[in-house]
């Protein structure tokens, strides 16, 4: 099979815009919004670090996947949500958890596989889940929960709420069947789900654009469902914020679902161990110096914010992601008994008499 | 009390879950205006509206994620999977999704749900739409599955499955739609997890499901005529599996006899024979014979089927030999 | 869920064209292949008509998929392609297995489930192969066999052959996942596989209309793949034959994939017990009318050909088909040995020593 | 001889084959330039170039469906399924179209190809990313299936599949990647079908795969303090299964033990358990004995995932009290 595609490492390097554009305007964007915003990206970051230390001293078993770089989607999108709405999101999924109000401690000690763990050292780090939050999971295995959150949609609708759903996904989730079968059926019943592709232009260490037999392995793919696709600059919270906005508020009002994409860049590999050295260096700087978070920070200063503010936030999030640290490293592992709980709805795992 | 078919039975039970429950909705392809292919569900499309009966695309992922999203979030759904052999094309969502958010989760996720197929061969239908696929699930931890061999047994697993606050796989076998039994009217509930002895008998055991309890029901008559005397027994659920039933019986009789129309390796027969190898070891007088579909897929000529899956013939045969 | 799509049964009436197009012009469309066009078509229909009585007379067990009506498809692909090229059906293959050249009397034994049968009697209707016809097999599971199409044209490609591979399959197919996982395969390494899509306005009960987001099934889909989708009257053998040779061309020439969407309609029902009673007289009333076999004769004769050429071909068909017919009924039924053959390729079934 | 670990024995098994035969390609997510997510293939793209290693999209329908359509038109490829849990968006294609495509033209059709996955546990990567799924496969008529549990048989096992005319699915055990053995140099091929005895022993048979492999042996050796001479055997092959080596174990020792990965219901043990309830017996003293992970989707805290599949002690003592 030769390809059509860049061979191998020698795909095509697609640099970000060179200065974000002109903070944008939206009625709900007022200072507040993004003071929230603000927080919330650099909760995820640094929570993310946290967990990045908390791997390089061998306390974090398994395996990780961070959003270091990307914090702008899950941040604009947490705030931009109501907190009966519903977010559904991939192994990639530390930050859409904070993003919904899941404070840092049982995430710690769930990655740490602690018994205060989130899921209570049953999931780790790819299944984080609050239901109470509204965050109802990250799954690892790529497609699946496009169609669960049609789910969610279709009982909100049955249910005659106006809640929407969120689906978070990656760029390599396009390709899979999945992906096809789950917007349409969202287009065809007019679901309140949102589909958010966060593009960082790579699945694990193959680019996306080798792969994919269009530009923009979403938004492209729109139209295949009657919908109109998004670009967004996945890097800048508040443009996500007013893509988030439009599409939430026509799915609330029957409008049927969106398709978001949102072009970002992991500063780091795919999971823990990879080093990422499959992207040429030049793009991985440009990225790195497109920050979402520095971005950010420019743009609140240029509002007029003042820099105390900030600071104080940020370290109101560091003092809180400490506390957390230390509770959950000096919590015990799940008790033993653990190990049977909770297949059943009755609490236990017993299959026969 | 009136004459009830096991396909009328189905929607029966379903309809008889609508009526109660408000959250029950039910998704499938060909279902509602149709009122299936197999017309199972016919009836519920009038009764309950487009917008609780619902005909989807032929999407069976899209089918089985919305069944979970929708669970999880106050609704009690019910999907049909048209033939069984179709779980491949949407296994992700009941072997890693389904059966593994409650305990992924520590309990956060529930899924009341329900998802029901038509199974099994004898139909002529060829090697992709005649699975007996009841073992895949059973494979599975975290889902429940039930078989039923007839009518009653339908409508009242059917009303159990929807009641039960766990996922539930229904299998209902294409060969028996057209049975008919006489089936008390009013409401049914049966309980999940419970076998039930048809034919009490004192020299074997004899396990069967779905289309091989008539047969192997068949089986025992002629072998009482040659002084063997068979209690047979319809597992009727997989999981939870009522092994105290069926290691009872054994402790009584001393000889297990399973019968499968899965093809033969890894089936629930398989799973029975060895719980009772290891639980009631000392209570066998004699080998635990597995009686099953050969290890094929299914062929689509008559002659050839018939010759595939467990007859009444072969099964009184085997047992007899292995009894002699 | 409530639905945006007309409610069952008051799906949008759709109506052929009034008339043929005038006759389309190419290259290879002479004389002798518009005959065997022609030939192929009533190959196609006598053939399944004969089915359809065998049925009747309680010959055929198992299930059955006519394609009456859509007989135009088949015979042009079957007569555009190459000996050594690869066609991939569905359950509704009896008119592609024919169109490659199998003779009837497998055909109609495999049917009745005799020895003497196309796969012994064991594969029945839906699995309709036969390899050294270039027929590559008919599947029951929609989707699978688009990505399988892949891989003989893949195969293809590395072999360094010019053969393509034809998939065909409906308009309900594609809203699978497989569907979309194919496409973008073959579009991403160019593959020679031309996606057929016989859009006959339903799927088994339910009108495609009523559960796909957009009007052409598959060619509204074909951008999402960077393809140029072609819609095709489907019922005019000579449009049809049209599009396929620019398909298989460019294939050949290495230039990729193609979708083809080629409108049509099944007189009768899905499969054989089936009235097809959901659908709309005046709908059903029209498309009878509008029949390929029809629309053809017309315009051989326009063409200048003789009634007496056209009646004797037919007769021919005739003749052939009755022969078929008797001899498949006289075969006997697999010999029980036949049951564990063939399961490995050492013709045996043996799982264990 | 040389050192070589289990991870790389994949790639040198896969590398010597598209040596020697040009028609074997390779194909899969991540496996060409970046050599594999667990580098099982490192070096592949680099010898073989890009038309014969191929990076795919997340795609495994489609995956799946090029291998068998190249199979069937004179190639003999090779595919990975990164991690087996992911078996379950492509079962149709193995279950449903490799698995039944010969019986189903009567032996037109033939696919000689091998997939090649990422299985089982110990890793800590939860339940979606940790499961033993050969029983899946086991269940389905149609597929061999290989579970090679050190770096020889890798190699060699891996070589066979190649060579072999039918679909093989190998299946490659995570928590074993890095493990180390002395392999011979030059070409190696062996045989699909064979079970080995690991150690000889007389009091009882102890039947294992993959991971469990090593932990039998090191159990084997606990038990032998003990005065229990335990005859361990690595089943290697689940089809074709080499069933005499087992039952002539048996047959010997008259205990059986199976020590499966895979949640407890269905799994090979439960076939291998009911093989010899059925076949030997008469030979057998006392209880077949499966000691398996219980029914339950695998945890991801090292403390409960260790808990959850059987280690040496669990396995030395389970088997201390059977005997006992
Ligand atoms: C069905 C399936 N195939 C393969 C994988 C392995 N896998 C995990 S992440 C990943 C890459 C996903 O890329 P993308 O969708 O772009 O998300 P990102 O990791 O970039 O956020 C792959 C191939 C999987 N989890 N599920
Ligand atoms: C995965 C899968 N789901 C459902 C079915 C049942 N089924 C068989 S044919 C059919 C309708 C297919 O419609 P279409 O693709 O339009 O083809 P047509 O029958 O019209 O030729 C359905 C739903 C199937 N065979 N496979
Ligand atoms: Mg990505
Ligand atoms: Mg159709």
């Amino acid at each position: 099979m030769s390809r059509v595609r860049p061979p191998y490492g020698e795909h095509p390097v697609v640099l970000p815009p060179g200065a974000a554009a002109p903070a944008p305007e939206h009625p709900r964007l007022d200072l507040d919004t993004r003071l929230a915003i603000f927080r919330t990206q650099q909760e995820i970051r640094l929570l993310e670090k946290r967990l990045y230390d908390l791997f390089l001293q061998n306390l974090v078993k398994g395996t990780s996947h961070l959003a270091i770089g990307m914090e702008a989607v899950g941040a604009a999108f947490g705030v931009a949500v109501r907190p009966d709405d519903y977010s559904f999101a991939t192994y990639r999924g530390h930050g859409h958890t904070i993003a919904r109000g899941v404070p840092p401690e049982p995430i710690i000690a769930e990655m740490l596989g602690r018994a205060t763990g989130l899921l209570g050292g049953k999931g780790g780090s790819m299944h984080l889940t609050s239901v109470r939050h509204g965050m109802m999971g990250s799954y690892a295995i790529i497609g699946a929960h496009l169609c669960i959150a049609n789910g969610a949609a279709w009982s909100a609708k049955v249910r005659g709420t106006d809640q929407v759903a969120v689906a978070f996904f990656g760029d390599g989730a396009t390709n899979i069947g999945a992906f096809h079968e789950a917007v349409n059926f969202a287009a065809v019943y007019e679901l309140p789900t949102i589909f958010v592709c966060e593009n960082n232009l790579y699945m694990e260490y193959t680019s996306i654009a080798q792969v994919t037999a269009v530009d923009h392995p979403a938004a492209d793919r729109a139209a295949a469902y009657g919908l109109d696709g998004v670009v967004v600059d996945g890097n800048d919270a508040d443009a996500v914020f007013v893509a988030a906005c439009a599409a939430i508020d026509r799915a609330r009002a029957g409008g049927g679902p969106s398709i978001i994409e949102a072009t970002t860049y992991r500063h780091g590999g795919h999971s823990r161990a990879d080093p990422g050295t499959y992207r040429p260096a030049e793009e991985v700087a440009a990225w790195k110096e497109y920050d979402p978070l520095a971005l950010y920070h420019r743009r609140l200063l240029d509002l007029g914010v003042e820099e105390a503010r900030l600071a104080a936030i940020v370290h109101e999030v560091v003092e809180a992601i400490d506390a957390a640290t230390e509770a959950a490293i000096a919590a015990p592992p799940p008790a033993p008994e653990a190990l049977l709980t909770n297949v059943w709805a009755d609490g236990g795992s017993a299959w026969r008499n | 009390m009136a004459e009830l078919s096991y396909r009328e039975a189905v929607a029966r039970g379903i309809a008889q879950e609508m009526r109660r429950d408000p959250t029950v909705v039910f998704l499938g392809e060909d279902v509602a205006g149709a009122g299936g292919v197999f017309k199972t569900t016919a009836g519920l499309l009038d009764e309950f509206g487009p917008d609780r009966v619902v005909d989807t695309p032929i999407s069976e992922q899209a089918i089985l994620g919305a069944l979970m999203g929708a669970a999880m979030t106050g609704l009690r759904p019910i999907a049909e999977i048209m033939f069984s052999d179709f779980f491949a094309v949407c296994w992700d969502l009941v072997a890693n999704e389904i059966a593994k958010s409650r305990y992924m989760t520590d309990g956060q996720v529930s899924l009341p749900l329900v998802i029901k197929s038509g199974n099994g061969g004898g139909v002529r239908f060829g090697a992709q739409h005649s699975q007996s696929v009841e073992n895949w699930a059973m494979a599975i931890p975290g889902i429940k599955v039930a078989t039923p061999s007839c009518a009653a047994d339908m409508v009242g697993l059917m009303a159990a499955a929807v009641r039960d606050p766990d996922p539930v796989l229904i299998f209902e076998h294409k060969a028996l739609y057209a049975t008919k039994q006489d089936v008390p009217d009013g409401e049914i509930v049966d309980r999940l997890g419970t076998a039930r002895i048809l034919r009490p008998g004192r020299h074997c055991t004899i396990l069967a499901l779905g289309l091989m309890v008539p047969r192997a029901l068949a089986a025992a008559e002629a072998l009482a005529a040659d002084g063997i005397d068979a209690e047979v027994i319809d597992v009727r659920s997989l999981v939870p599996l009522d092994a105290r039933t069926i290691l009872d019986s054994v402790g009584r009789t001393a000889r297990l006899f399973t019968v499968e129309e899965n093809p033969r390796l890894c089936g629930w027969g398989a799973e029975l024979a060895s719980i009772v190898a290891e639980d009631a070891f000392w209570d066998l007088d004699g080998p635990v014979v597995r009686i099953t579909t050969p290890h094929i897929p299914l062929p689509s000529a008559a002659e050839l089927e018939d010759l595939a899956i467990p007859s009444t013939e072969r099964i009184a045969g085997e047992i007899r030999r292995a009894m002699g």
